[in-house]
């Protein structure tokens, strides 16, 4: 049972969460303009990278909140979690916080 | 002397299995994925089309993935036509497989029974048993009181929290030894001079316009006219190389075994509802699935709270099971699609052939996806039982939902 | 007519609750009027219009005058008062709150709180809650939304002792709970009073 | 019954105690702190059990779990299959029987109690020896929160097992003072009888205690049996020792052939002589102390025959007590049936084993050097080195948070293990940092004996003429070096094909003793490194753990959660049968006396439909959604417009998922402008809050609105038929409920006795109804006085049963049963609930998809079987009409199937929903439904069966 770090309430066990796939999806903004392919990319196709994702929890038994999480597919690992409003972190800065210890 | 445990061995394996050859250059046909759908393509490109300029790329041990870690369980008692076609066509190749292999796969048709809890469970059983019957499919709904004549251990009682209201019975399912069936695969395609290459992972591709001209592998690179990919678990790995994009996630999937026991468990028993899915194998041991851990993974191993669950439930329905030991527990790595059935055929690259989304059904369909899709490669044209199974469902939107209709995952 | 009685989804259990031993207390409290509050930005403007502070640190409560202020995430509060009724908390807060961008929703009776006082009160709860209630980690301001058993809960630390805590369960799942208490207590509770 | 091969003193045991035990029917004696194993060798039985494929007979052949011998069957003092005789503690009235390979599950379900705890610690340590008890002082004495666990039934580890001194006094003495001193801590917890069976990630590590089992019959019943400790830990010291490993040769299975250490576990623990007189054979200089020790205890060892050529340091200590030590020799093989009796020696040099002289001896020790239990290193994806000179994997990195002391990390001499255990407990107090405490002694161990060189020998030729086949590897699964030799003549290179193709590994051992054999062998064969050959993966549990325990307290009652509503005890009191709707108890109907359900369902409908009805609607999902955007974000979610809703009205919607299928449904009270109350069905209730808060959080963060759950907060109660005006308004006089007053779809507020109450012209039936909310503090009181209301007009409670008659008989669909994710509101016929206002909504695109227009899908129609009789099953399939009512062999096309399904009161007779492929097309066709085996002609005609004007529903 893995340890998420939920940015408002702290480290709480895997089983409180909800998963919520890959992040930084947006809704269309007009969905009646796009191509009945462009749809179903929208509706059901979503990245499943081996390695490095960034992806949607919720503390679904905590706070209730949404939030992204860089996670590595392969070892579990988060790396990093950020609140919906942050932006998606980039590879150095990443790099960064590995090496200041301050991922979860 | 005692004699000895009856059904606590098993039927020794050959004393050949296959050569272990160096990749040529190049070969008519690749397969990626020396798993179960990969080594009957294999078998079946050389039996039924004489295809045989064949090499299984396998980038760890032959069979050693989701083939190596399934529950085993086989049937066809599934609700839609498309569905109902494609495993029933399976099943009909499983009852002839071990001649067919000459490999004691240990094929025990004892029936599956899906246990409904709720009245909705009821209702959708029933859908699925008038389906199945009209399809050809050997299905019925029993009363709890045949229920508990078919496996006598189930707990039948109306005062558990969610008594069994009754269940689906498909007396021709039941299970396999994974292994045998495998290592039958990959010796009748050995034999048939097909190269089944170990520790040869794919890294990359080369296309040359809409066509795949070779595989390019940890042991170099490898041309070839039809490339397949039966990656189950990686396809996503494999199609991002290739720039296809597939509504492919990956979960872990756990399962467990117990400790070889006396015969107690005659059948196999699947309930939603209870999580929980068993069977009693050849040597005596309880084989068990979890359910599928919520998040993308590609670790080979999930949360054991979800195990932990699964012992509840398998207490409750089963309270004769409460000192059984849990020996191992392990995970596979499946490939879920959206509608929760596979997608099967031609992608954007026209020598490319797609095998991928069983989720947790792939074993079951091994020798109906493996017949299909030779037939698909050898005649450019999707086999019947697949054609339905194309990526081009999700555009239209005609998918097969087998979860939407609540049919029993697994 | 004779003033409408009330019941309490826990009355069936008092009997059993009466029979635990005094190292794991287990009594329902008594009905209180509660309202999720929804507010953004807390800051002096909301404390002089709620007449109180809204604890602002993750996984805390505070007393107020007449109930507690707990934090229920980074825009989410639980007010309760003892003294105004379920609809008069909800009306003066939702007043005090909406001029700011907020909300406010009677939850009276969506919940039930549940105290458990005792030496062993740690230990029943460590039979079904992830977190750490050790009493340096956990004590007395402390609270965190998490799972009891299979129920979800607000849990609140009122000692630094780690005796005392209030429970804060979905009124639907009360029962369970209470059930779910009583066989994790079963331990601790001398064998006249067990029912086996 | 006597032991005779009990030592006159000596030993863990409680000499002055007995206990009675059977084994195969047999009584026998033994003493408290005695296991199986050790009871039965002190009666000098060694045959324990039968192998598995061959039926050979086995014995104890280690001392705790890593034996591959000595399984047993429980029956007393409850039948428990497959237990090690080494690992279960002897208590008095204990049965057991060997085992021939499988074990036997009690008949009856088993009564005792099972749970776990969570526990969070800075240290956790995971072994009781000498390395274990080091790290655990230094942590604990430096302030740490620390678990110390250990699966033996006291602590000390190794030291049980021998005659080692700390501070020139008996090592146990400092033991016993390590764990007063740890008990003083009150941040502490040390646990024996727990076993770590799984180390995962974050540094969760699950372990089984066993609580009672060593109680026998005298063990509580209201203390759990085995309980399963959760342990959080910062950081992890794994200090679990080191396994012996056999050196494999032919007949290397008969009883009485046991590892070297073993037999000084049972001299010095359990005051047990294995046998009479020995043979010791080892590649290692650990053995010389098994050697030495037994033959102070009595035992005539009759050589000592090590591999090496050169032999041990230790030949003098041997020699000048009188044991005849043979260098560069090996066993070869064993003379016995049921126990040895001798064993074969032979010269061996270069590979090369000369002629064999047999040695007579009833017990044949055997030392192939030791393989650290990294287990649980290896669990937590640790990577393994081989060690060449040692002959074993060892811990081949550094993990975060988790460290590897002693002789599980490959340091053998006491000395070692103390200062290893307390350089590692540092390491990870400073990691943690926690600074180590001033006064950190640890005692001194006398300064060990450089020993020689191993030599790393995995089988020793096989002379017999066998061919291997005696030479076992693994002796659960009775897989020989005759196999492995097969399986790689077959073409397997992979260990984990061997593995699969001998079934090594993959008995109840898990492949403790076999493992590193296999590896060593295989490499051997093929020719390549031990490193490349690697070890089959490590899975958790360590040890079996029952099924039972992991379930723990989520059995019976406490399986799943039961939800109930404000009123369940009145329902249970007026004799409801309940129906489990997701985690929520309904009645499904109250029969009254001598009726069965139809009875009670006709009677039902008719007071709703003729009178006057009430139901506890209560647990259908209500959330409060206030704030300036409410409205705009009920209009993204529902498919209808919702902003265009008055204060006071009430309107049902439809919710679709992006694909564009039907996810729920409900009814919406529009509270104020910016508060809105939305109703979802019982089982959508979290699914749409949730769907709510996603929407509102990940993608529309901008919209002023807040979701809440109230689902408990408001009981519903609606009171249906013709007769409900008359009750609802004789409750709420200051009410007008007439229509013009109180239309249809529109609420209001009022009180009963000062409490407030919502009323709602929302009829689920077509009936005239009002629904009534109330707090649930009032539940009971305000249903009461509704029935008290309505007793003159005979007000009858019902359940979901009716409730679902007389919504099908309006056409209503169920979001779960008539539909199941495949069902748009066209398919519904509720293209009239799908705005055409809004420019877009959450599914609108996905209804422009090509499937969406396909004339054939299925729609939701009403079905009348002909006959006026038959009541089709629900779930049964529909097929076009067969003039000769005969159904054509297979496959035969399907045209849909039956949703809903009951007999009407209102018909006066069965009718049914059902999805049909172009339905609304097919009114008035007839179909057939196979029912049985006969075809049921039936009439397809619109949903809506009862009332299609509506003129009811204003009474």
């Amino acid at each position: 049972m893995q340890l998420i770090p939920c940015p408002w309430c702290g480290p709480r066990e895997e089983a409180e969460f909800s998963y919520g796939g890959q992040a930084h999806v947006p809704y269309p903004d007009s969905p009646a303009e796009l191509s009945d392919e462009e749809w179903a990319h929208y509706v059901f196709f979503r990245a499943n990278p081996k390695g490095r994702f960034a992806e949607r929890w919720n503390h679904g038994a905590g706070c209730r909140r949404w939030f992204n999480a860089i996670r590595d597919t392969a070892t579990y690992r988060f790396e990093r979690v950020y609140r919906l409003d942050d932006p998606k972190p980039g590879v150095t800065e990443l790099a960064r916080s590995r090496e200041e210890g301050t991922a979860p | 002397m005692s004699p000895r445990t009856p059904g606590a061995d098993l039927p020794e394996h050959p004393d050949a299995l296959w050569r272990n050859p160096e990749p040529k250059r190049s070969y008519d046909v690749v397969i990626v994925g020396g798993g179960g759908h990969g080594l009957a393509t294999a078998h079946y490109l050389a039996k039924n089309h004489g295809i045989t300029d064949v090499a299984v790329l396998e980038k760890g041990w032959l069979a050693g993935g989701n083939m190596a870690r399934n529950t085993t369980i086989i049937r066809s008692n599934y609700l839609w036509d498309e569905s109902s076609a494609i495993y029933e066509h399976a099943l009909k190749l499983w009852e002839g497989l071990e001649e067919d292999l000459g490999y004691p796969i240990l094929f025990s048709q004892r029936g599956v029974l899906n246990l409904a809890h709720t009245l909705q469970d009821v209702r959708d059983s029933v859908r699925r048993v008038e389906a199945n019957k009209l399809n050809g499919v050997d299905a019925e709904w029993l009363e709890p009181d045949e229920v508990r004549k078919v496996c006598p251990i189930v707990n039948t009682s109306t005062e558990i929290r969610y008594p069994v209201l009754g269940a689906t019975y498909q007396p021709r399912a039941g299970i396999a030894k994974h292994d045998y069936v495998a290592w039958g695969f990959a010796r009748r395609a050995d034999q048939a001079g097909i190269d089944l290459v170990q520790d040869c992972e794919v890294t990359g591709f080369t296309t040359d316009g809409d066509r795949v001209t070779g595989v390019q592998t940890t042991r170099g690179t490898i041309g070839a006219g039809t490339v397949a990919l039966c990656a189950a678990g990686h396809t996503s790995v494999l199609t991002d190389m290739l720039g296809i994009r597939v509504p492919i996630q990956s979960h872990p999937l756990q399962a467990l075994v117990s400790e070889l026991l006396e015969p107690v468990h005659p059948t196999v028993v699947m309930s939603n509802a209870v999580h929980v899915y068993v069977s009693q194998a050849h040597k005596g041991e309880l084989v068990m699935g979890a359910g599928v851990d919520s998040y993308n993974g590609y670790g080979q191993r999930g949360a054991f709270h979800v195990i932990e669950r699964q012992m509840a439930a398998a207490v409750e329905l089963f309270p004769v099971f409460a000192r059984a030991h849990l020996l191992r527990t392990w995970a596979g790595i499946v490939d879920t699609s959206p509608d929760a059935s596979p997608i099967v055929g031609r992608t954007a690259y026209d020598n490319l052939y797609l095998n991928c989304g069983w989720g947790t059904g792939g074993f079951k369909a091994t020798p109906g996806i493996g017949w299909a899709l030779a037939h698909t490669i050898a005649h450019g044209e999707p086999h019947p039982t697949v054609a339905p199974f194309g990526l081009d469902r999700f555009v239209t939107g005609a998918l097969v939902d087998e979860h939407g209709a609540a049919a029993v995952a697994h | 007519m004779a003033e409408l009685l009330r019941t309490h989804p826990l009355q069936a259990w008092a009997g059993a609750f009466e029979r635990l031993p005094d190292t794991v207390r287990l009594t329902a409290e008594p009905y209180v009027a509660m309202v999720d509050v929804r507010l953004s930005a807390v800051g002096a403007e909301a404390s002089a219009a709620l007449g109180l502070d809204l604890p602002t640190a993750a996984n805390t409560w505070v007393p107020t005058d007449d109930g507690r202020a707990v934090w229920l995430g980074p825009d989410e509060w639980l007010l309760t008062s003892t003294t105004e009724a379920p609809e008069e908390l909800e009306a003066r807060v939702r007043a005090a709150v909406l001029p700011l961008g907020g909300s406010a929703a009677d939850v009276s009776a969506q919940r039930i709180g549940l105290r458990l006082t005792g030496a062993r009160v740690r230990d029943v709860l460590a039979t079904g809650c992830s977190i750490d209630l050790h009493p340096r980690v956990f004590g007395r301001g402390r609270s965190a939304q998490t799972t009891l058993g299979q129920a979800g809960v607000v849990l609140l630390s009122l000692s630094d002792g780690g005796d005392d805590h209030v429970v804060l369960v979905r009124s639907s799942f009360a029962g369970y709970l209470a059930d779910w208490l009583l066989d994790a207590a079963l331990e601790f509770t001398p064998t006249t009073a067990r029912q086996e | 019954m006597t032991s005779p091969f009990r030592t006159p003193e000596g030993g863990r045991i409680d000499r002055a105690t007995t206990v009675e035990f059977t084994f195969d029917g047999e009584t026998l004696t033994g003493h408290p702190g005695d296991t199986l194993a050790s009871a039965l060798l002190a009666s000098g039985r060694h045959r324990v059990a039968t192998s598995v494929r061959l039926g050979r007979p086995r014995g104890v052949a280690a001392a705790w779990a890593e034996d591959p011998g000595g399984l047993v069957q429980i029956e007393e003092p409850f039948p428990e299959p497959m237990l090690l005789a080494t690992t279960v503690e002897l208590h008095d009235g204990l049965a057991a029987h060997g085992l021939p390979g499988q074990g036997r599950l009690a008949d009856v379900p088993d009564s005792a109690r099972y749970d776990a705890v969570h526990h969070h610690v800075d240290v956790l340590v995971v072994g009781a020896g000498p390395a274990g008890l080091a790290a655990a002082l230094t942590a604990a004495r430096a302030g740490a929160r620390v678990a110390l666990v250990d699966e033996q039934s006291e602590a000390g580890g190794s030291l049980l097992s021998g005659t080692e001194r700390l501070d020139d006094a008996p090592a146990l003495q400092w033991v016993a003072a390590a764990v007063a001193e740890l008990a003083g801590h009150p941040d502490v917890l040390h646990l024996q009888r727990t076993t770590a069976f799984g180390s995962y990630d974050d540094g969760f590590v699950l372990a089984l205690e066993r609580r009672t089992d060593h109680l026998g019959a005298a063990a509580p019943k209201h203390v759990s049996r085995q309980r399963v400790w959760r342990i959080r830990a910062r950081s992890i010291v794994v200090a679990t020792g080191a396994h012996e490993r056999p050196v494999v040769f032919a007949d290397n299975d008969r009883p009485g052939t046991m590892l070297a250490g073993a037999a000084r576990t049972f001299l010095h623990r359990y005051g047990v002589l294995p046998g009479r007189e020995a043979v010791v054979f080892t590649t290692n200089d650990s053995a010389y102390d098994a050697a030495l020790d037994l033959s102070r205890a009595g035992v005539r060892v009759q050589a000592v025959v090590d591999a090496r050529p050169e032999g041990s340091p230790r030949r003098g200590e041997c020699e000048h007590a009188g044991l005849r030590v043979l260098s560069g020799a090996v066993v070869t093989g064993t003379r016995g049936t049921e126990r040895v009796t001798h064993a074969l020696v032979a010269p061996f040099a270069d590979g090369q084993v000369g002629a064999s002289t047999a040695i007579g001896c009833d017990l044949l020790l055997v030392s192939g050097g030791w393989n650290p239990a990294v287990h649980l290193f290896s669990q937590a994806r640790g990577r393994l080195r081989y060690d060449e000179v040692l002959g074993a994997f060892l811990p081949g990195e550094e993990l975060d948070g988790l460290a590897v002391a002693g002789s599980a990390a490959g340091v053998f001499d006491l000395a070692g293990c103390l200062a290893d255990g307390q350089r590692v407990a540092r390491a990870a107090l400073s990691a943690l940092a926690v600074p180590p405490a001033a006064d950190d002694r640890l005692p001194a161990a006398p300064a060990p004996v450089v020993p020689a060189a191993p030599v790393v020998l995995w089988r020793v030729p096989d002379t017999s003429g066998a061919e291997g086949t005696t030479s076992f590897v693994d002796l659960q699964r009775d897989a020989t070096v005759a196999d492995i030799v097969r399986a790689v003549g077959a073409g397997l290179r992979s260990l984990e094909h061997v593995k699969r193709y001998t079934t090594i590994g993959t008995a109840h051992d898990q492949g403790k003793t076999s493992g590193v054999l296999t590896s060593g062998i295989v490499a051997e064969l093929l020719g390549v490194p031990v490193q490349d050959t690697g070890t089959t993966t490590f899975r958790p549990p360590y040890t079996p753990v029952a099924f039972a325990a992991l379930a723990g307290r989520d059995r019976g009652r406490l399986f799943d959660p039961e939800r109930v509503t404000a009123l369940h005890e009145w329902h249970v009191a007026a004799g409801a049968v309940f129906e489990d709707v997701g985690q929520w108890k309904r009645p499904r109907y109250y029969p009254q006396p001598g009726e069965d359900m139809a009875a009670a369902v006709l009677r039902e409908c008719a007071a709703a439909r003729t009178g006057v009805g009430i139901l506890d609607g209560s647990t259908l999902g209500k959330i409060d959604v206030q704030g300036p955007d409410a409205a705009v974000l009920l209009d993204r979610l529902y498919t209808n417009l919702m902003s265009s809703l008055k204060v006071g009205s009430v309107r049902y919607g439809v919710m679709c998922g992006v694909d564009g299928m039907v996810i729920d449904d409900g009814t919406v009270l529009r509270l104020a402008e910016d508060r809105f109350l939305v109703l979802t069905t019982t089982g959508g209730a979290a699914t749409v809050l949730d769907w709510m808060e996603e929407w509102v959080q990940t993608e529309w963060p901008d919209l002023r609105v807040h979701c809440t759950s109230v689902t408990e907060q408001w009981v519903t109660f609606p009171v249906v038929g013709p007769r409900s005006r008359d009750v609802v308004g004789s409750l709420f006089p200051d009410v007008d409920v007439s229509t013009e007053a109180f239309p249809f779809m529109t609420w209001r507020d009022t009180a009963l006795e000062g409490v407030p109450v919502r009323l709602a012209r929302i009829s689920f039936s077509g009936e005239l109804a009002y629904e009534v909310y109330v707090n649930p503090w009032y539940a009971v009181a305000v249903w009461e006085r509704l029935l008290e209301a309505g007793r003159p007009h005979g007000i009858t409670p019902y359940g979901t049963e009716t409730m679902h008659v007389l919504r099908a008989e309006k056409g209503y669909p169920i979001i779960g049963q008539d539909t199941d994710g495949t069902v748009t509101p066209h398919d519904l016929g509720m293209a009239w609930a799908v705005s055409k206002k809004k420019p877009d909504f959450i599914g609108k695109r996905s209804f422009t998809r090509p499937a969406n227009a396909d004339p054939l899908r299925k729609q939701l129609v009403g079905l009348l079987p002909v006959d006026r009789q038959t009541v089709l099953p629900e779930g049964s399939q529909i097929v076009e009409f067969r003039a000769d009512g005969e159904l054509p062999p297979p496959p035969v096309p399907m045209l849909g199937h039956v949703t809903s399904s009951y007999r009407s009161a209102e018909l006066a007779r069965p009718f049914a929903l059902a999805l049909v492929k172009g339905g609304r097309e097919r009114i008035g066709d007839t179909v057939h439904v196979p029912v049985g085996g006969t075809l049921v002609p039936v009439e397809v005609t619109g949903a809506v069966l009862v009332d299609p004007e509506g003129a009811r529903r204003d009474g």
